[in-house]
C-alpha cells in the first residue's frame, strides 16, 4: 500500500514534469533551451511508459524520441538560427 | 498467376536497393524503376483482366495468420482498377520527369517508386493502422516530392501542406487508436461489424475525429488550403504523380472507412462536405488567374463529388463502378492536364493565348480532357455522373440533384473559360514553344487515348451504327488533319450522303417526327459540306469534329433510350461548341454558348432524372408519368430545350455564337442546330406534357408560359435584328426569333399548332441555310460583315442576290412564296387555341421581320456599289449550288405546301387524333378560321406580273439604262466615311421609337448574375488566407462546429 | 485574435475529449488481444509478446515503419539536395580527448545495440531500441569529429541489403507458406527463451536493426552534412 | 476504481494540448515542429495508457509452465496488459521521428529561402 | 358563274376602281385646296397626269429592280383588290376573294410597298434610303392595333374569312362591327390613317425635304404605273374597311358611299393635324390605338 501511493506520488512528480517541461519547450523563447525541454518531456514520458507496463515502448521511447530526435532538432536550430524573434 | 502482394513487395525491394543500384549509373536506375512500374502494369493488369473475367476477389495474408489476427489485403476488381492507374501513372510520371536534373539524384526516384508502394498499400490493406502507416507513407513521399524542380514555391506549398497533414495524422491516429479501444480489434471489416452491432458509447466523438483526420487528407472544404498551394506550387508532372497515386489511394480508404460510419450521425456530415467541397471549389475555381492553381480547386472540387456519392454507395442507391468510373476519369484527364500545364509551361491563364498553335495534337489532347473533366460524353466521367444522379433520382434525392448540377456548371464556366483563352488569338502567335520531348507527349496522348474508353458504353447507349460510323469517321478526319480542307468536305459530304442513302425509306421518313428532323439534319449537312467544297475550312480539325456533330445528332434522333438521348445531346453540344469556336473571334461568343448549352443541358438532365426517378428508362416511357413527376420533368425538360433554342431571357448568347461562328457553320447552326430543341419539345418534352397539365388541373396552363416565351423571343428578336449593321448578327437575330415563332406553334399543343411549327422547322432551315450561305458568299468575297462596307453589289453577284431575294420574301411570310403558309398556319392555330392577343402580338412582329429582310437585301445588293467591289466576282460554284440546292425545294412547297403538310398532317394525327385541317378540292387548305389557295395566289401574282410587265414594256418609250450616280439628286455622291453610308443606320427612327424596350433588361441580368457569383467567389476564396496555421485552426474548428452539429443530437 | 480563437478551441477539444471519449478502462482484453495473450507463445515462441506483435502478426505495419524512415531519410536527402543559401557551420574542433573518448566507446555501443536486437524476441527491446542505439554511436564520431567521411558506400549496402532482407524474408514466407512475412515452416520455432528461437523472427529483427541503425546513421549525416558536403550521396 | 489511468491520459491530453496550441500559436517554425513533436509524444502516452490495466505486468512471458498449460491461459491473459497499442506505438515513434526529421530539413531549407523563421512569411500563395 | 366572266368582271372592276381611285383623290385636293383658301388643281388632275407620264418621249431605268419596282407597286395594288369581295353575295363582285381570308389580305397589303422599296432602293438615290426608311417604319407601326382590331372580328366572327364576317354584321346599322366593336374600330381606323400616308403621317413622301421619297427616281410609264397602283391600293383599302366595319355592301352606290365617307375620315384628320415625325407616329400608334385594340380584343375575350 506504501509502495502504492509512493509510486503514485512519483507518477504524480513525473506527469507534472512532463507537462512543466512541455510547456517550457512551448515557451521559452531561446530554440536550444526549447529543444532541451522538449527532450527531458520525451524522457519523463518514458519514464511513464515503464510505469505503464510498457518497457518495449520506453526504451525506444528514451532512445529515439528523447535522444535521436533531441540531436535532430539540435542540428537544425544550429543551422538556422537560436532564438526564436517574430518579425512583424 | 502471381501473388498480388508482390504489387507491393517488388517496387519496394526496389526501392530499397536503388540507392546501391544507382553506383552503376543513372541509366541502370532508370531502367529498373521503368522495369519495375512494367512489372506492375502487366500484373494488375493481368489481375484486372482475370477478375473483370469473373475470378475470385484475391485475399493476402500476413503474418500467417488469418484476420483480425494478423494484417490482410484484398484485391478486387476495384482495387485493381487503382493499382493499374496508379502504376500506369507512375509510370508515365517516370517519363514525363526524367531528364530533369533532379533526377540526378537517385532519392528523387526512391520517392517516387516509394509513393507508389504507399498508394498500393492504402487501396489494398483492411487494417487500420497499417491504414495509417501507409497513409503516412504516402504523406511523406509527397511532402519530399513537391520540391521537385520549384524550389521555392513547392518549399512553401509543401511545408504548408506537411503542417495540415501532421494535424490529420494525429487525428487519425487518434481515431485509430480509440476504435481499437472500443472494439478490441484494428480489422476494418471487423471492426465494421462490431462497431454497427453497438453503437458504443462515445464512438461519436471518436469517428469524428478520423473523419476530420480524413477530410484534411482528402484535401475537401475546409481544410483544403493547403493542397491546393501544392497544385500552385509543385511541379504538374509530379502533380500528376500524386493524383494517380497518393490522391485515389486515400479516396479510396476513405471508401473503406465509410463502413464504420454506417448507422452513425456523420453520414450526413461525409455527404454535406463532399457536395460542400464539390461546389464551393468549383465556385472558387472561376475566379482563378492562374492555371495550376485552378486545376487545384478543380481536384478538390471532384474529390468532394466522390466523396460526396460514398454514402449512397453503402446504401446501394449507386453503384460502386459508377463512383470508380468518376475516378479513372478524373484520375486520366486531371493528370493529362496537369502534363499539358507542364508542357506549355505557363502558369497565368491569360498567357494560354493561342496555347499549342503549332501543336494541334496536343491541342486535341487539352480539349479531349477538358471535356472528360467536365463529364462531357463519350468520356467516363459522363457515364459515371448519369448513373450517379440516376441512383440519386431513384433514392428521391432532388436537391442533391439540383446542387450537383449547378456545381457542374460551375466546372463549365472555369474549363471553358480556359478553353476560351487557348482558342483566343490561335493565330496571333506563332513562335515557337520550348522543344518537346517525346517523354512528355506520350504521356499526354496515352492518357487521351485511354479516356476513350468510355466509347463502348456510347455504343450502348446509342445502339445507332449510322451514328456511331458517322462519329468514328470524324475522328479519323480531327487526327488527320494533313487531309486538305476542301477534301475533308468531300468526305464529309460523302458519309453524309452515303448515311441518308442507308437510312433511305426506313429511319428517313416524312411520316415521322424523329424521320422530318433527321431529313432535315441530313439535307442540312449535306447542303453545307458541299459548301465547305468552295470555302476555307476555319480549322484543321473542323470537318473531322462536323462528321462528329452529325453523327451525335442521327443518335439522339435514332435512340430510343433516355441516356442514349442525353449522350447524343451533350455531344452535339461540344463538337458544335469546338466549331463555334473555330473562326477567329469565335471564342468568346463559343464560351457563351457553351456556358448556356451546359445550363441548358443540366436542366435537361433534370428533367429526365426526374422521370428516371419515376422509372422510365426510354423515351417512349416518358408517357408512363403522371402527377407532379410529369409536372417538374416537363416544366424542367421544356426550360432547358428553351434555353437552347435561346428563348428570350437566355438568348443573350445566341446572337453572339452565330454571328462569330465560321461562315461555313452558321447554317447549320441555325438552319439544323437550332431545331434539336425543337425535337426535344416535340418529342421528349411533349409526351408528357398533357399529364402535366391535367396535374395543374384547370387553374393554371403551363403552355401559356412556353408560348408567351416563344411570342417574346419572336418579338424582341425580331426588333433587335432590325438593328444590326452587321448581315451576319441580323440573320442571328432573326433565326433566333424564328424559333420564338416554333416554340409558340409547339406551346399551342394542338393538331394545327404542331403542323405550323413543324412545317416551319423545314420552312426555316431552308430559308435561312440559304441566307446564311449567300452572306457567307458575300463575306467571302467582300471581306467584311459590315453593311456599310457593301452596296450595289446586285451586278456582281447576281445569283447570290436571287437567293437572297427569294430567301427574304420566304423569310417575312409575304406571298406567294413558302413563308406565308408558315404564318398563315400559325395564326390559325392561334385563333383557334383563342389566343387572341398573341395571335396579333406575331402579327406585329412578323411584319417588324420585314425591316430587316429589306434591310439585308439593300444594304447589300442594292444602292451605290463600292468602288473597291468593282472587280467582286460571284460567289465560288459549289456555294451557289449549295443555295439553289435550297430554292428549289422553297419553291416547290410556294407551289403545293401540301407536299409537306400532308405527311406532317399524319404525324401529327398520330399525337393529337385528326386535325381540324382540311384540303378541299386540290388545292384549297381550309382550317376552322380560314382558307387559302397556294397555287391561285401564285397564278394570280404571275399573271398580274407579265400583264404588267408586258403593259411597262409596250407602253411609252423604250427606257435607258443610265448609271448609278446618273441621278436627279446630283449626278454624283461623294464617297462617304461610313457614317455617311447610304444604309446606316437605316431605321434609326425606329430604333428611337423603341428605346425603352431596348435598354437590354436581359444581358443586364445574366450580366449580374455573372458578376453576384464572381464577387461571392472573390471573396469566399479569401478564406484561404495561405497561412498555415490559420488552415490547422480551420481543422480544429471543424471538429468543434462538426461536433457540436453532431453530438447535440 | 487568431491566438484566442485557436486556444480556445484547442481547449474545448481537450475538454471534449476528456469527457467524451472512451477512455475508461475495458474490463479486459479485447478478442483479438487475447488471442495474441493465449496463442502468442506457441504460434511464435518468443517470450516478448511486443515482438511477436510487431514483428509477425502485424508485422506488415513493420515493414511500412522501416519504410517510412528509409523514405523520410531519402526525403531528407532530397530536400537538402542543394547546397545554395544553406548556412554553413563551423565549430571548433572537438579536444583530443573527446575525440579519443568517442572512438573508444563507438565499439562498445555498437555492442550494446546489437545485443539489444539480437534479443529483440526474449527481452524488452529490439530492432528499432538496439538501431537507434548503434546510430548513437555513429553521433558519437560525428560529434567527436567533425570532418570524419563516414563509409557511405558501405552504409548504403548495408541499408539496401537489410531492408531488401526484409521483403526477402516476407516474399520467403509468401512462397513457403502463402502469407507474407508468415514465421511458420521456414525456420523452426525452436525451443522458447532461446537465443536462436522463435523462427524467422530474430531475424527479422536483426535485419531491422541494421536497416533501422544504418538508416538514422544516414540521417544524421545527412543531416549534419548536407550543406558544407553537398550531396550525400552522388 | 481510482488507481486508473486518469493521470496518464490527462498527462496526455495535456501534452496533446500544449504540443497542438505551440503548432497553432507559435510563429516560429522550429517551435512548430517542437510542437508536433510534443503533441506525438502525448498521443502515444493516450494509447499506451488505454491499453493498460492497473496490476497487471509486461506482456512478456518469462513463465515456461504458461506455454503448454491450457488450464492457465486465462489466468496469464488477464494478467498481462494489451500488447497491441505498445506494438502501435512503436510504430508510431518511429514514424513520428521520421516526420519529424523531414519538417526540420523543409525548415532548414526555407530558412535558406528567406533567412526567416517566421510562419507567416511563407503564405504568398493563397485565395 | 364562268371563270372567263369573272376574269372579265374583274377586269371592268381593275379599270373602274382606277379611276374612282384618281377621281377621289382629285376631289380630295380640290377639298383640301378649298379649306386652305387655294383654287386648287381641277378633280380630273390625276387623269391627266397618268396620261402625260404615258406619252412621255425619255424614259431611264437602273437595272432589274427599278423595272420590277412599279410592277410589284401595282400588282400589289391589284392584287389586293382582286382578293376582297366587293360585294358579298354578287359573284361579279366578289372577285378572287376564294384565293384566301383576310390574312392573306393583310400580308398582300405589304406586297406592294416592299416591292416598290426595292426597286427605289436599286437607283441608289439617297432620298429613296431615307424615304424607304421612313415608310417601311411606319408602315410596320400601324400594323399593331390593325391586327388587333382584326383579331377581334375574326374571333367574333368565328373566321377570317371577310364574307364571313361581312354576313355577321347583316340586320341593320347597329349590327356593323363599327357599333358592336367600337374600341376595334377606333384601333382600325387610326391604323387606317397611317395606311393611306396622308397627313399628319405623309414624312414618308415629305416632299419639302425629301422630294417625293421613294419614287423620286421614277419617270415616265414606271411612274404612271406606280400611280394606277397607288390609286387601286386606296380604293381596295376602303372597301376592305367597308366590309370589315361597314357592313360591306349590297349595291355599288352603297360602296360609294361608304368608301368616301371612310376616305373622307383620312383627309379630315389630315386637314387638322401637323405632320408626325417618324417615330413620333410610331409611338402614336403603339399608344392609344394598341391599347384601343387591346381592349377590343379582351372583350371579344370575356364575351366568349
Amino acid at each position: 500500500m506504501n509502495v502504492l501511493s509512493f509510486l503514485n506520488l512519483v507518477d504524480l512528480l513525473v506527469c507534472a514534469v512532463v507537462l512543466i517541461a512541455a510547456g517550457g519547450a512551448a515557451l521559452h523563447r531561446n530554440l536550444l533551451s526549447a529543444v532541451v525541454f522538449a527532450g527531458v518531456a520525451s524522457l519523463a514520458v518514458s519514464f511513464l511508459f515503464l510505469r505503464l507496463a510498457a518497457p518495449d515502448v520506453a526504451m525506444t521511447e528514451a532512445a529515439i524520441g528523447a535522444g535521436l530526435s533531441t540531436v535532430i532538432f539540435l542540428i537544425a536550430v544550429r543551422r538556422t538560427q537560436e532564438t526564436e524573434e517574430e518579425d512583424r | 498467376m502471381v501473388s498480388p502482394m508482390l504489387l507491393i513487395a517488388v517496387p519496394l525491394a526496389v526501392a530499397f536497393l536503388l540507392p546501391v543500384i544507382d553506383h552503376l549509373g543513372r541509366t541502370a536506375t532508370r531502367v529498373v524503376h521503368l522495369a519495375t512500374l512494367a512489372f506492375g502494369i502487366v500484373v494488375a493488369g493481368d489481375w484486372l483482366y482475370r477478375l473483370a473475367g469473373g475470378a475470385a476477389t484475391a485475399e493476402i495474408l500476413t503474418g500467417g495468420w488469418p484476420p483480425p489476427f494478423g494484417i490482410n489485403l484484398r484485391l478486387g476488381t476495384a482495387e485493381a482498377v487503382l493499382v493499374l492507374l496508379a502504376y500506369l501513372t507512375a509510370f508515365v510520371a517516370a517519363l514525363y520527369l526524367a531528364d530533369r536534373e533532379e533526377e540526378s539524384n537517385v532519392r528523387g526516384t526512391v520517392i517516387q517508386t516509394v509513393l507508389v508502394v504507399g498508394a498500393i498499400g492504402l487501396i489494398m490493406t483492411r487494417d487500420l493502422f497499417n491504414t495509417f502507416v501507409f497513409l503516412e507513407i504516402s504523406g511523406i513521399g509527397t511532402y519530399a516530392l513537391v520540391v521537385f524542380g520549384r524550389e521555392k514555391s513547392g518549399l512553401e506549398a509543401g511545408f504548408k501542406y506537411m503542417v495540415l497533414g501532421s494535424v490529420a495524422s494525429i487525428f487519425v491516429l487518434l481515431g485509430v487508436a480509440f476504435l481499437y479501444k472500443l472494439t478490441g480489434t484494428l480489422n476494418l471489416d471487423d471492426m465494421a461489424g462490431k462497431l454497427s452491432q453497438a453503437m458504443v458509447a462515445g464512438s461519436g466523438l471518436i469517428l469524428l475525429l478520423l473523419l476530420v483526420g480524413m477530410i484534411a487528407e482528402l484535401k475537401l472544404f475546409p481544410l483544403n488550403g493547403p493542397a491546393i498551394d501544392l497544385y500552385d506550387g509543385a511541379e504538374p508532372g509530379v502533380m500528376a504523380l500524386l493524383v494517380g497515386t497518393t490522391v485515389n489511394a486515400v479516396f479510396y480508404t476513405f471508401a473503406k472507412m465509410t463502413a464504420l460510419y454506417e448507422g452513425s450521425q456523420w453520414v450526413e456530415a461525409i455527404t454535406v462536405v463532399g457536395m460542400l467541397t464539390f461546389v464551393i471549389a468549383n465556385l472558387f475555381a472561376i475566379r482563378q488567374k492562374k492555371v495550376r492553381r485552378m486545376l487545384g480547386y478543380s481536384s478538390s472540387a471532384q474529390l468532394g463529388l466522390l466523396v460526396f456519392l460514398l454514402p449512397f454507395v453503402r446504401s446501394g442507391e449507386i453503384l460502386a463502378s459508377t463512383v470508380g468510373l468518376l475516378v479513372v476519369n478524373h484520375t486520366l484527364a486531371k493528370a493529362a492536364l496537369l502534363w499539358l500545364a507542364g508542357i506549355e509551361g505557363n502558369e497565368e491563364l491569360d498567357g494560354w493565348r493561342g496555347a499549342f498553335a503549332t501543336r494541334p495534337l496536343l491541342r486535341v489532347g487539352l480539349v479531349v480532357a477538358v471535356l472528360a473533366m467536365v463529364g462531357l460524353p463519350p468520356f467516363p466521367g459522363f457515364w459515371g455522373k448519369w448513373h450517379a444522379l440516376v441512383g440519386l433520382a431513384r433514392g428521391g434525392h432532388p436537391w442533391w440533384i439540383t446542387i450537383l448540377l449547378l456545381g457542374s456548371l460551375l466546372e463549365f464556366v472555369y474549363y471553358f473559360g480556359w478553353l476560351r483563352r487557348v482558342f483566343d488569338g490561335i493565330q496571333e502567335r506563332a513562335e515557337a514553344l520550348r522543344p518537346l520531348k517525346w517523354t512528355e507527349v506520350a504521356g499526354v496522348v496515352g492518357f487521351t487515348v485511354l479516356l476513350f474508353f468510355g466509347v463502348r458504353m456510347l455504343g450502348e447507349a446509342w445502339g445507332s451504327v449510322a451514328a456511331l460510323a458517322l462519329a468514328a469517321v470524324g475522328v479519323v478526319l480531327v487526327l488527320a488533319s494533313v487531309i486538305p480542307g476542301r477534301m475533308q468536305a468531300a468526305v464529309v459530304l460523302l458519309a453524309v450522303a452515303a448515311t441518308a442513302w442507308r437510312l433511305w425509306g426506313t429511319q428517313l421518313v416524312l411520316s415521322d417526327f424523329r424521320g422530318l428532323i433527321l431529313t432535315v439534319v441530313l439535307f442540312g449537312a449535306m447542303v453545307v459540306s458541299l459548301a465547305g467544297l468552295g470555302l476555307p475550312a476555319p480549322r484543321k480539325s473542323y470537318w473531322g469534329v462536323f462528321l462528329i456533330l452529325v453523327g451525335s445528332i442521327v443518335a439522339m434522333i435514332e435512340t430510343t433510350s433516355l441516356l442514349g438521348f442525353f449522350a447524343g445531346w451533350e455531344i452535339m453540344t461540344w463538337s458544335s461548341y469546338l466549331l463555334v469556336s473555330s473562326s477567329q473571334k469565335g471564342s468568346r461568343p463559343a464560351f457563351l454558348y457553351m456556358v448556356f448549352s451546359g445550363g441548358a443541358g443540366f436542366l435537361v438532365l433534370g428533367g429526365l432524372m426526374v422521370a428516371l426517378g419515376g422509372g422510365v428508362q426510354t423515351l417512349a416511357g416518358l408517357t408512363t408519368l403522371t402527377g407532379a413527376a410529369a409536372l417538374s420533368a416537363w416544366a424542367l425538360l421544356a426550360a432547358g430545350f428553351a434555353v437552347k433554342a435561346a428563348a428570350w431571357g437566355a438568348h443573350i448568347w445566341a446572337p453572339d455564337a452565330y454571328a462569330e461562328s465560321p461562315d461555313l457553320f452558321t447554317p447549320f447552326l441555325s438552319g439544323v442546330i437550332s431545331k434539336l430543341p425543337i425535337f426535344g419539345l416535340g418529342v421528349v418534352a411533349a409526351a408528357i406534357a398533357a399529364p402535366a397539365i391535367s396535374y395543374l388541373g384547370r387553374a393554371f396552363d403551363p403552355t401559356h408560359i412556353l408560348a408567351w416565351v416563344g411570342g417574346l423571343t419572336a418579338f424582341g428578336m425580331t426588333l433587335l435584328a432590325v438593328f444590326q449593321e452587321d448581315a451576319k448578327r441580323l440573320l442571328a437575330y432573326s433565326s433566333v426569333g424564328q424559333v420564338g415563332y416554333i416554340i409558340l406553334g409547339l406551346a399551342v399543343m394542338s393538331p394545327l399548332g404542331w403542323t405550323a411549327a413543324l412545317y416551319h422547322v423545314v420552312n426555316h432551315l431552308l430559308f435561312k441555310g440559304l441566307l446564311f450561305l449567300a452572306v457567307a458568299g458575300v463575306i467571302y468575297r467582300v471581306g467584311s460583315r459590315q453593311f456599310s462596307s457593301m452596296g450595289g453589289l446586285i451586278k456582281r453577284m447576281p445569283f447570290s442576290f436571287v437567293s437572297v431575294l427569294i430567301g427574304i420574301i420566304a423569310l417575312a411570310g409575304v406571298p406567294p412564296l413558302s413563308g406565308f403558309a408558315g404564318k398563315w398556319l400559325l395564326y390559325e392555330a392561334l385563333m383557334e387555341r383563342g389566343w387572341l392577343l398573341l395571335t396579333a402580338f406575331m402579327m406585329f412582329s412578323s411584319v417588324i421581320a420585314f425591316l430587316y429582310c429589306f434591310r439585308l437585301i439593300h444594304s447589300i445588293f442594292l444602292g451605290q456599289l463600292k468602288t473597291v467591289h468593282r472587280d467582286v466576282r460571284e460567289a465560288p460554284w459549289p456555294l451557289i449550288t449549295a443555295q439553289y440546292l435550297l430554292v428549289i425545294p422553297i419553291l416547290v412547297l410556294s407551289v403545293r405546301p401540301r407536299w409537306l403538310l400532308d405527311p406532317l398532317q399524319r404525324l401529327v394525327a398520330d399525337r393529337f387524333g385528326s386535325s381540324t385541317l382540311q384540303a378541299v378540292g386540290d388545292n384549297t387548305l381550309v382550317s376552322s378560321f380560314g382558307y387559302f389557295n397556294a397555287i391561285a395566289i401564285l397564278v394570280l401574282v404571275i399573271v398580274l406580273f407579265v400583264g404588267l410587265l408586258i403593259f411597262l414594256l409596250t407602253a411609252g418609250p423604250r427606257a435607258k439604262k443610265v448609271g448609278p450616280l446618273d441621278i436627279v439628286y446630283a449626278g454624283e455622291v461623294p464617297p462617304p466615311p461610313e457614317e455617311l453610308h447610304y444604309a446606316w443606320a437605316f431605321f434609326r427612327p425606329y430604333q428611337r421609337a423603341f428605346q425603352p424596350v431596348l435598354r437590354g433588361a436581359v444581358s443586364a441580368f445574366w450580366r449580374d448574375v455573372a458578376d453576384v457569383s464572381e464577387a461571392i467567389a472573390d471573396a469566399g476564396r479569401r478564406f484561404y488566407t495561405g497561412n498555415a496555421q490559420t488552415y490547422v485552426l480551420y481543422a480544429f474548428l471543424l471538429v468543434l462546429a462538426l461536433a457540436g452539429i453532431g453530438l447535440a443530437r | 485574435m487568431k491566438q484566442i480563437v485557436s486556444f480556445l478551441a484547442l481547449a474545448t477539444l481537450a475538454v471534449l475529449l476528456w469527457n467524451l471519449a472512451p477512455i475508461a478502462m475495458p474490463s479486459d482484453l479485447g478478442p483479438v488481444a487475447s488471442h495474441y495473450v493465449s496463442h502468442g507463445l506457441q504460434e511464435n515462441r518468443g517470450s516478448n509478446l511486443v515482438t511477436s506483435v510487431v514483428v509477425n502478426y502485424r508485422g506488415f505495419d513493420t515493414l511500412g515503419e522501416v519504410t517510412v524512415l528509409f523514405l523520410s531519410v531519402s526525403g531528407v536527402g532530397f530536400v537538402l539536395r542543394r547546397r545554395s543559401g544553406l548556412k554553413v557551420h563551423r565549430q571548433r574542433p572537438a579536444s583530443e580527448i573527446i575525440t579519443t573518448g568517442a572512438r573508444m566507446l563507438f565499439a562498445p555501443t555498437v555492442l550494446f545495440g546489437a545485443y539489444i536486437f539480437v534479443h529483440g524476441h526474449l527481452t524488452p527491446g529490439g530492432g528499432f531500441q538496439g538501431g537507434a542505439v548503434v546510430a548513437s554511436a555513429v553521433l558519437l564520431l560525428i560529434l567527436a569529429d567533425r570532418d570524419l567521411v563516414l563509409p557511405h558506400a558501405a552504409l548504403g549496402w548495408l541499408e539496401s541489403l537489410s531492408g531488401f532482407g526484409f521483403v526477402l524474408a516476407g516474399v520467403v514466407g509468401l512462397v513457403v507458406s502463402g502469407s507474407f512475412l508468415a514465421n511458420h515452416g521456414i525456420i523452426p520455432l525452436g525451443t522458447w527463451n532461446r537465443l536462436l528461437s522463435a523462427g524467422i523472427i530474430p531475424v527479422i529483427y536483426v535485419l531491422i536493426g541494421l536497416k533501422v541503425g544504418s538508416e538514422l546513421a544516414a540521417l544524421l549525416d545527412v543531416m549534419v552534412h548536407a550543406a558544407d558536403e553537398g550531396e550525400a550521396h552522388s | 476504481m481510482m488507481a486508473g489511468n486518469e493521470l496518464y491520459v490527462a498527462t496526455a491530453l495535456g501534452l496533446i494540448f500544449i504540443g497542438l496550441a505551440t503548432v497553432t500559436i507559435k510563429r516560429n517554425l522550429i517551435k512548430m515542429v517542437i510542437g508536433f513533436s510534443v503533441a506525438d509524444t502525448g498521443v502515444n502516452l493516450l494509447i499506451v495508457a488505454l491499453g493498460w490495466f492497473p496490476n497487471r505486468t509486461a506482456p512478456i512471458i518469462d513463465d515456461p509452465s504458461l506455454l503448454s498449460d491450457r488450464a492457465t491461459l486465462a489466468v496469464r491473459s488477464a494478467a498481462i496488459v494489451d500488447p497491441v497499442p505498445q506494438a502501435l506505438v512503436l510504430t508510431a515513434i518511429v514514424i513520428g521521428v521520421g516526420v519529424t526529421a523531414l519538417m526540420l530539413a523543409y525548415v532548414i531549407r526555407l530558412y535558406a529561402t528567406e533567412g526567416s523563421l517566421d510562419v507567416s512569411r511563407f503564405g504568398r500563395m493563397k485565395w | 358563274m364562268s371563270f372567263p366572266l369573272k376574269l372579265m368582271w374583274s377586269v371592268i372592276g381593275i379599270l373602274v376602281a382606277i379611276a374612282y381611285g384618281l377621281l377621289i383623290s382629285g376631289i380630295i385636293r380640290k377639298v383640301m385646296a378649298r379649306i386652305q383658301g387655294r383654287i386648287g388643281p381641277p378633280v380630273y388632275q390625276g387623269f391627266i397626269d397618268l396620261g402625260k407620264l404615258l406619252v412621255l418621249r425619255t424614259a431611264t431605268h437602273h437595272g432589274v429592280m427599278f423595272y420590277l419596282a412599279p410592277i410589284f407597286r401595282a400588282a400589289g395594288g391589284i392584287g389586293l383588290y382582286l382578293l376582297i369581295p366587293v360585294v358579298v353575295g354578287v359573284p361579279a363582285l366578289e372577285n378572287f376573294s376564294f384565293t384566301g381570308d383576310l390574312l392573306l389580305v393583310m400580308y398582300f397589303m405589304f406586297f406592294g410597298s416592299l416591292g416598290m422599296a426595292l426597286g427605289a432602293a436599286e437607283s441608289g438615290h439617297p432620298h429613296s434610303s431615307i424615304g424607304i426608311s421612313r415608310g417601311l417604319s411606319q408602315m410596320t407601326a400601324f400594323e399593331l392595333p390593325f391586327a388587333l382590331a382584326v383579331v377581334a372580328l375574326a374571333a367574333s366572327a368565328g373566321s377570317f374569312s371577310i364574307s364571313d364576317i361581312v354576313m355577321a354584321q347583316q340586320g341593320g346599322i347597329l349590327h356593323w362591327n363599327l357599333f358592336t366593336h367600337p374600341l376595334a374600330a377606333i384601333a382600325a381606323f387610326l391604323a387606317f390613317l397611317g395606311m393611306n400616308m396622308y397627313a399628319p403621317f405623309n414624312i414618308v413622301g415629305a416632299p419639302q425635304e425629301i422630294p417625293a421619297g421613294p419614287p423620286t427616281e421614277f419617270n415616265s410609264s414606271f411612274l404612271s404605273l406606280m400611280m394606277a397602283g397607288r390609286s387601286i391600293f386606296a380604293v381596295a383599302k376602303m372597301v376592305l374597311f367597308m366590309d370589315l366595319f361597314l357592313g360591306g355592301a349590297t349595291n355599288l352606290l352603297e360602296v360609294l358611299v361608304k368608301t368616301f365617307l371612310i376616305y373622307f375620315w383620312s383627309v379630315f384628320v389630315g386637314a387638322v393635324f401637323p405632320r408626325f415625325r417618324t417615330e413620333q407616329s410610331i409611338r402614336f400608334f403603339l399608344g392609344w390605338p394598341t391599347v384601343a385594340g387591346v381592349a377590343a380584343v379582351l372583350l371579344v375575350m370575356l364575351n366568349r
